[in-house]
């Protein structure tokens, strides 16, 4: 089954729409959903063309497709366990929190807080990621714990901040804060970033670029191959008693 | 004139001897009285089990470290959200509530008054504003005095008097309620990151003994005739082997009061720990009830443990720090100038932990080998062994060996060989539940005289229904009833109109708050003594005249006097 | 009339020894405030009364007319932003709340933009903190980072840290000692017995490595982090684990700079980390007077501090979503009520740029930088002046201002209540 | 060579040579206006400072405490052997030449005090001057613990908006609050003025 979403153009387009109501098994019993646009609660109709080919009796079968403009359409895919969200354009924050299972593309740029605290299932997004990408929550001590996101354009600040399980791979440069607080999983990151796995616990932390002010407080082991490229190797953060490793290609303290 | 008529119910009374009698309750402009007119609104409780309204001795749900707690967990908030409802204001929180949270959910509960455990004194008007928006209680605070450099100057020169003069006008100024000790003397020491280990370590600086303070404060807390007697949480919480610690305490304290206990001792359970570390760590719950049962002078409360996430926080701000580099997670403390301190961490009891489940085996051993239901109350110390929402789960427990056999299967395997509870058949009855959790923890606050915890004529009509006919439930084996019922009432009924009915909150409301003034006379009265007052103006960072929480504080004004030798 | 032990409605620090005389329903003299506090005492030029925005031109209105204005504007509100808070006190606070929890609104407070970093860093790693009394009386280290409290808290060092005497020290002056950590030479460095500097976007390097130092690894640290020596750090490190008693009080510098957050979050774990050698403590300075009782309103009231999000109904809390800069930046809210702050003159210019195109109506004393952005504006006493209510002092200390002189402006309470009561009637009917 | 014999003979004149070798002059004698380095009498000092406060050498006299006395101490490398503070000091502790015959028998004396003023333009009100001032300390402890003022008798406290110098006089001149302004506000003036004393009465 695959469900399109067309969003139709609001006169308050500025104002955000909160549809966690849009994951795949919801529409294994129709398309009479909810979402809410501000304090207004609306029905799935008033805000998108929804069109419906073919049927299905497992989330696993179903597509939901979204399209125009939903770069402000927040906490898509929100505990998504199967299925799949083609996302044609940008996505607003929060799309695919907490998800276990399914898969999530996006074709435009994600914004902040994809795939917080997930733990299972599969983000792509080929544009770019905004802050706080494979995070956790305000508070919490563990982020993400499991899954991949994937990201092929740049990524922002805290970028798998409190990882604790899973795979996180960023093609482009990442921000400020890469990896904070990670306590497991890995970090892969193909571009430049900035204090890379600060104060980290566990885990493995990748730069395949340069570091930008390296936090000082890492032991440099040695020179190690990885995937064809000579990385150097640090180990965790002492500030923290840690035991984590961080690779990088180059680096520079702020000295 | 508003006039209630109760009729049909099942009445359980400690504080009468009522014990499952089916009479009517009659009820005007929020009082009990003997009958009503015909005009009254009827409520037909259908034979219901119908206790005087819940009382908590000893909860922590307003101030400065309850806040704290819901300040620095987010995370905790995410559970237990609910949005504005009716009468009901939006509440968050599942083991720091907010204080919608805690007073909608303690009114499901049939609560309908709830002491504070632990004030600091320079920050008792935060206490009263939470109180103010925990609208379906009466509340009173117990104010802490464990470190109070005034007190402790008084104590070291042997000036009983003194120390009384003192309390009295603490409590006056800051409209507590009865006193609290923490860890005596620990919280001082701990202000140079220093603790007492037992009852006889001198405070650094002040060279008086924990074992000095409680005595000399037990004697000042008589001298001025307070309701409640001296509330203790005894050094060394937490810690094994610290019930021989905590014995010696209690063996400090003499009857000085034909009223009622001359010692409160909180969450028993933290202090009736035995083995000499964590790895023989077990239960010596044994000894603490039997040297209680020989003493009426003192009463306890449990201080249960129920597995879960929960958040700890006392004014024992050294015993945070430990609680804190065992589990390295986040730690906030909170010093306060010449008083005391608190501190606050998460924490998940887990039944898969020995330790843990020792711990939540303890309580429940207390209660049931105390003779008296009257010398041992019910309380998780909220939220630090469990939040109280627990409460109904804690009754079934008590009230059924085939639950607690079923519970005891789950946890840690190595429990059995360290803890008596398995041997203990004791099942509490209805009549030592409503004890338990009303009529004792009114006694021993002393405010069964305000008209708490119990039903008589003049009494405060606070009522809770209970969707329960107790002939027809056999708790032992039906516990789940039990606890299904005190989770939520039928009518919870406070100041004479209903204000929560099966689980829903249906008005505003509004708080009463008990606060105790004791008369002096001039000579004793700290306002007008010279050396308070400069030593006030020079070490308090807040001036004397500012430091008196103000009558808009207290919506409803229960001022209590009493008539002090002194 | 000589008022005294008057509590001044500016800083943190909530000094209440404030004598304030006053002479024919004017504030003539203040005694014992600082510059700052003087000032706000002796405000003058109030607006008269409340004014509505009819083209280009300003209308006087009644209380009446404009409360409904308010009323009105945010009950048809989509995405309704509450926003400010931090300058009134804690009993209006309260009815903010109610008012964002019944129009489904956002209710924010300036903690967003001066310390919710703190905060979120608290709400990672919790905060050993105390009062200011236990400096005072105790404290023979006290660092100030990223903070010059000359210019913003004048009176914390006299009243509280570096001169004022204690219980526990002898000459408090003498035994005392003081560290800076800033960027720049601060007028606070002047007086400091050790100054440490360091390159912008360096504090958290230095903190990392303090901790690595106190834990005994100074031989991994480099030469020199961010500008500051091995030989500077490893004598820090010394010092702090030498005291008896360290407190630290970090401001902006520390809150705003690269990294935000996670830089308090390093600094209260090196505080952590002191405190199993000796007892040490950390404390924000925070800014408005009463930032930090709005904070604890939040708190028990919705149960998060700042940046609550109503909506959807429940509250829902994240910053850099549901605080106000974001959601100014982002456009995401249809009408604004201001109380108590001014952010025309503190927020990026994207996020005026929004708030000139929405309804917005403030609730202030004086004419200022956000009037220009109102549609009503409606004067109200001043806490602490012409009304009085509860505030919290930067270290969670509860004071209830007092009312030093009286006028017939209404107070922020008045006026919000008045709001939420047609409020409370139109969503009834 | 005819100059050479011309010395000679010139020098060589008994008249010259009796001249040279037994020419009388007046005895050497210190005249009373002559001031060499200033030496201790056996005066005790008291630590008033009043030698410090007028020596216009920079770094040329320091009172310090040694052990439990004070005691001026002249640094002759920087000493211009002005004086001033022989002339000074009440207690007679230093002496240098007959200056103090002198002042006596003309009654003159130095007054000398210390002047505190306060720039309001630059001064915060934050009260670290009158906190940290050692005299303020020592009158009014409860000004030293909260940074309020409670007693009159202090030098100096925030009253009315600004700094108030109400006790000038009880200035020693340490300079503390001029060190701990962060905006250097506050500035300690030494004043000195030449008075004549009255006649004794008889």
């Amino acid at each position: 089954m695959k469900v399109t979403l067309a969003m139709k153009p609001a006169a308050k387009w500025f104002i955000p729409i909160e549809a966690e109501s849009i994951v795949p098994k919801n529409f294994l019993s129709g398309t009479d959903l909810r979402v809410w646009r501000g304090n207004r609660e609306l029905r799935l109709d008033e805000v998108f063309s929804v069109s419906v080919e073919g049927d299905a009796d497992r989330a696993e079968d179903v597509e939901v497709v979204l399209s125009g403009d939903t770069f402000r359409l927040k906490r898509v895919g929100e505990y998504l366990d199967a299925g799949k969200i083609t996302v044609l354009g940008g996505i607003g924050m929060h799309c695919g929190n907490f998800m276990s299972g399914g898969t999530i593309e996006i074709h435009g740029n994600a914004d902040g807080w994809l795939g917080r605290e997930m733990a299972g299932g599969t983000i792509v997004c080929r544009g770019d990621a905004a802050d706080y990408c494979a995070s956790g929550y305000r508070g919490g001590r563990k982020g993400m714990k499991g899954g991949t996101v994937e990201v092929f354009g740049r990524a922002g600040d805290f970028l798998a901040e409190s990882l604790a399980g899973g795979t996180v791979i960023v093609h482009g440069d990442a921000g400020d804060m890469t990896g904070a607080e990670m306590r497991g999983g890995t970090l892969v990151v193909h571009g430049d970033c900035s204090r890379p796995a600060a104060n980290m616990k566990d885990g493995s932390c990748y730069v395949y670029g340069t570091a930008r002010g390296m936090i000082p407080t890492f032991k440099k082991i040695g020179t190690v191959q990885h995937d064809g490229r000579t990385l150097i190797r640090f180990s965790g953060d002492l500030a923290n008693r840690g035991k984590g490793n961080l690779f990088v290609k180059g680096y520079e303290y702020l000295d | 004139m508003t006039e209630l008529l109760v009729k049909n119910a099942c009445v359980i009374d400690p504080l009468r001897g009522i014990n499952g009698e089916t009479m009517d309750i009659a009820i005007r402009d929020g009082k009990i009285v003997e009958e009503v007119s015909d005009a009254a609104e009827v409520i037909d409780a259908r034979g219901m089990l119908t206790l005087p309204g819940g009382v908590d001795s000893h909860t922590h749900i307003c101030g400065t470290k309850v806040n704290f707690g819901r300040y620095m967990s987010p995370e905790d908030m995410r559970a237990g959200r609910t949005p504005r409802r009716g009468a009901m204001h939006a509440t968050s929180g599942y083991s720091v509530p907010t204080t919608y949270g805690n007073s909608y959910r303690y009114s499901v509960m049939g609560y309908t008054t709830l002491l504070e455990g632990a004030m600091a004194p320079l920050e008792a008007r935060h206490t009263h504003e939470e109180f103010t928006y925990t609208p379906l209680q009466d509340t009173m605070a117990n104010t802490l005095f464990d470190g109070n450099w005034a007190i402790l100057e008084a104590i070291r020169d042997g000036d009983v008097k003194r120390v009384a003069a003192i309390i009295a006008w603490t409590l006056k100024a800051v409209k507590g309620f009865g006193v609290k000790l923490t860890n005596p003397g620990g919280t001082e020491a701990w202000q140079w990151g220093k603790n007492v280990s037992c009852i006889r370590d001198p405070v650094p600086y002040f060279e008086v003994t924990p074992a000095e303070i409680i005595r000399s404060i037990v004697e000042a807390n008589e001298l001025l005739h307070l309701p409640h007697s001296v509330h203790l949480h005894c050094n060394n919480l937490g810690t094994p082997g610290n019930y021989s610690c905590t014995l010696g305490s209690f063996g400090l304290i003499p009857d000085l009061n034909e009223k009622r206990q001359t010692l409160y001792a909180t969450h028993v359970q933290f202090h009736a720990y035995g083995g000499s570390e964590w790895k023989d760590f077990c239960s010596k719950s044994e000894p603490i009830a039997r040297f209680v049962d020989m003493r009426p002078q003192i009463v306890m409360d449990m201080g249960q443990v129920m597995f879960g996430r929960t958040t700890t926080m006392t004014a024992d701000g050294p015993m945070e720090f430990n609680l804190y580099r065992l589990h390295h997670e986040k730690w906030s403390n909170h010093d306060v100038e010449l008083e005391t301190g608190s501190g606050i961490i998460p924490v998940i009891y887990r039944r898969k932990n020995l330790v843990n489940s020792i711990m939540w085996a303890i309580g429940l051993e207390l209660a049931l080998l105390t003779k008296s239901p009257w010398q041992c109350l019910l309380s998780t110390d909220n939220p630090n062994g469990a939040p109280f929402v627990k409460y109904p789960e804690i009754i079934g427990l008590l009230m059924s060996k085939r639950y607690r056999d079923a519970e005891f299967a789950t946890v840690h395997p190595d429990t059995e060989s360290r803890v008596p509870l398995p041997a203990i058949e004791r099942e509490l009855d209805w009549h030592e539940i409503a004890v338990m959790t009303r009529a004792g923890a009114a006694r021993a606050l002393g405010i069964q005289d305000l008209g708490k915890g119990h039903l008589a004529p003049g009494a405060d009509a606070d009522v809770a229904i209970y969707p329960l006919k107790i002939d027809e439930v056999d708790p032992s084996a039906e516990y789940q009833k039990v606890i299904d019922a005190f989770s939520r009432t039928e009518y919870t009924i406070k100041r004479g109109r209903v204000v929560a009915r099966r689980g829903e909150c249906l008005v505003h409301g509004s708080n009463a708050t008990l606060w105790v003034a004791p008369k002096v006379s001039d000579g004793y009265d700290m306002g007008k003594d010279p050396d308070f007052i400069e030593k006030f103006d020079r070490y308090y960072t807040v001036r004397m005249s500012n430091y008196p929480v103000q009558e808009e504080y207290v919506t409803r004004n229960r001022r209590i006097e009493t008539e002090a030798e002194l | 009339m000589i008022v005294k032990d008057a509590v001044c409605p500016f800083c943190g620090c909530l000094c209440d020894d404030i004598e304030v005389e006053v002479e024919e329903g004017r504030v003539v003299a203040v005694t014992n405030a600082c510059e700052l506090g003087t000032t706000k005492f002796m405000g003058e030029k109030r607006m008269k009364n409340p004014i509505l925005r009819v083209g280009d031109e300003w209308k006087d209105i009644t209380y009446d007319e404009a409360v409904k204005y308010a009323a009105d504007m945010l009950l048809a509100a989509e995405r309704p932003l509450l926003y400010g808070w931090s300058g009134t006190h804690g009993e209006a606070q309260c009815v903010g709340v109610h008012m964002a929890e019944l129009i489904h609104g956002v209710i924010d407070n300036t903690s967003s933009v001066c310390h919710g970093p703190s905060i979120l860093a608290i709400q990672e790693v919790g905060h050993p903190g105390c009062t200011l009394g236990v400096v005072k009386n105790r404290a023979d280290l006290v660092i100030y980072w990223g903070s010059n409290p000359i210019d913003a808290h004048p009176r914390h060092l006299s009243r509280y840290t570096r001169y004022a005497e204690g219980f526990f020290l002898e000459n408090a002056f003498r035994d005392r000692k003081v560290i800076v950590v800033d960027v720049r030479k601060t007028e606070s460095a002047n007086i400091a017995d050790e100054f440490i500097k360091i390159r912008p976007g360096g504090d958290y390097a230095v903190l990392s490595a303090l901790r690595a130092i106190v834990q005994g690894k100074a031989d991994t640290i480099p030469r020199t982090v961010a500008g500051v020596t091995r030989e500077q750090l490893v004598r820090v490190a010394n010092l702090c684990k030498s005291a008896k008693f360290g407190a630290v009080y970090f401001g902006l510098g520390l809150t705003m700079t690269q990294g935000k957050y996670k830089n308090i979050r390093n600094a209260i774990e090196l505080v952590s980390e002191l405190s199993r050698h000796t007892k040490f403590t950390i404390s924000a300075m925070r800014g408005h007077y009463n930032v930090y009782g709005s904070n604890e309103v939040n708190t028990w009231m919705t149960g998060y501090p700042f940046g609550i999000d109503f909506s959807r109904g429940i509250a829902f809390y994240n910053p850099g979503e549901t605080t106000a800069v974001d959601i100014l930046a982002r456009k995401e809210c249809d009408a604004a009520l201001i109380v108590g702050s001014d952010p025309a003159a503190h927020f990026p210019r994207k996020c005026l740029e929004h708030l000139a195109e929405i309804p917005v109506v403030q609730l202030d004393p004086y004419p200022n930088a956000t009037t220009a952005f109102c549609n009503v504006q409606i004067p109200v006493a001043v806490t602490g002046i012409d009304a009085e209510g509860t505030a919290y002092r930067m270290d969670g200390v509860p004071i209830r201002t007092r009312r030093v002189l009286s006028s017939d402006y209404l107070s922020d309470e008045e006026v919000l209540a008045r709001m939420y009561a047609l409020m409370q009637e139109a969503r009834e009917r | 060579m005819r100059s050479f014999v011309y010395y000679v003979r010139e020098f060589l004149r008994p008249e010259w040579i009796r001249k040279f070798f037994f020419a009388r002059t007046a005895p050497l004698e210190t005249p009373s206006y002559f001031k060499g380095y200033p030496t201790r009498t056996e005066k005790e000092c008291t630590g008033c400072f009043s030698c410090m406060m007028i020596c216009p050498a920079p770094g040329a006299i320091a009172v310090l405490r040694k052990k439990d006395e004070w005691g001026p101490e002249v640094y002759p490398g920087h000493c211009i052997r002005c004086g001033l503070c022989v002339e000074a000091c009440p207690e007679g502790v230093l002496s240098s030449g007959r200056i103090l015959d002198v002042t006596d028998r003309d009654r003159t004396a130095f007054a000398s005090w210390y002047h505190l003023e306060v720039d309001d333009n630059l001064c915060m009100r934050c009260g670290n001057c009158c906190v940290s001032c050692p005299v303020n300390r020592q009158i009014d402890p409860q000004l030293a613990g909260t940074g309020t003022s409670a007693s009159d008798e202090v030098i100096m406290r925030i009253e009315g908006g600004r700094v108030r110098i109400l006790h000038m006089e009880k200035c020693t001149g340490c300079t503390t609050c001029e060190t701990q302004c962060p905006n250097r506000a506050i500035r300690v003036a030494r004043m000195v003025e030449g008075v004549q004393l009255p006649e004794a009465e008889a």
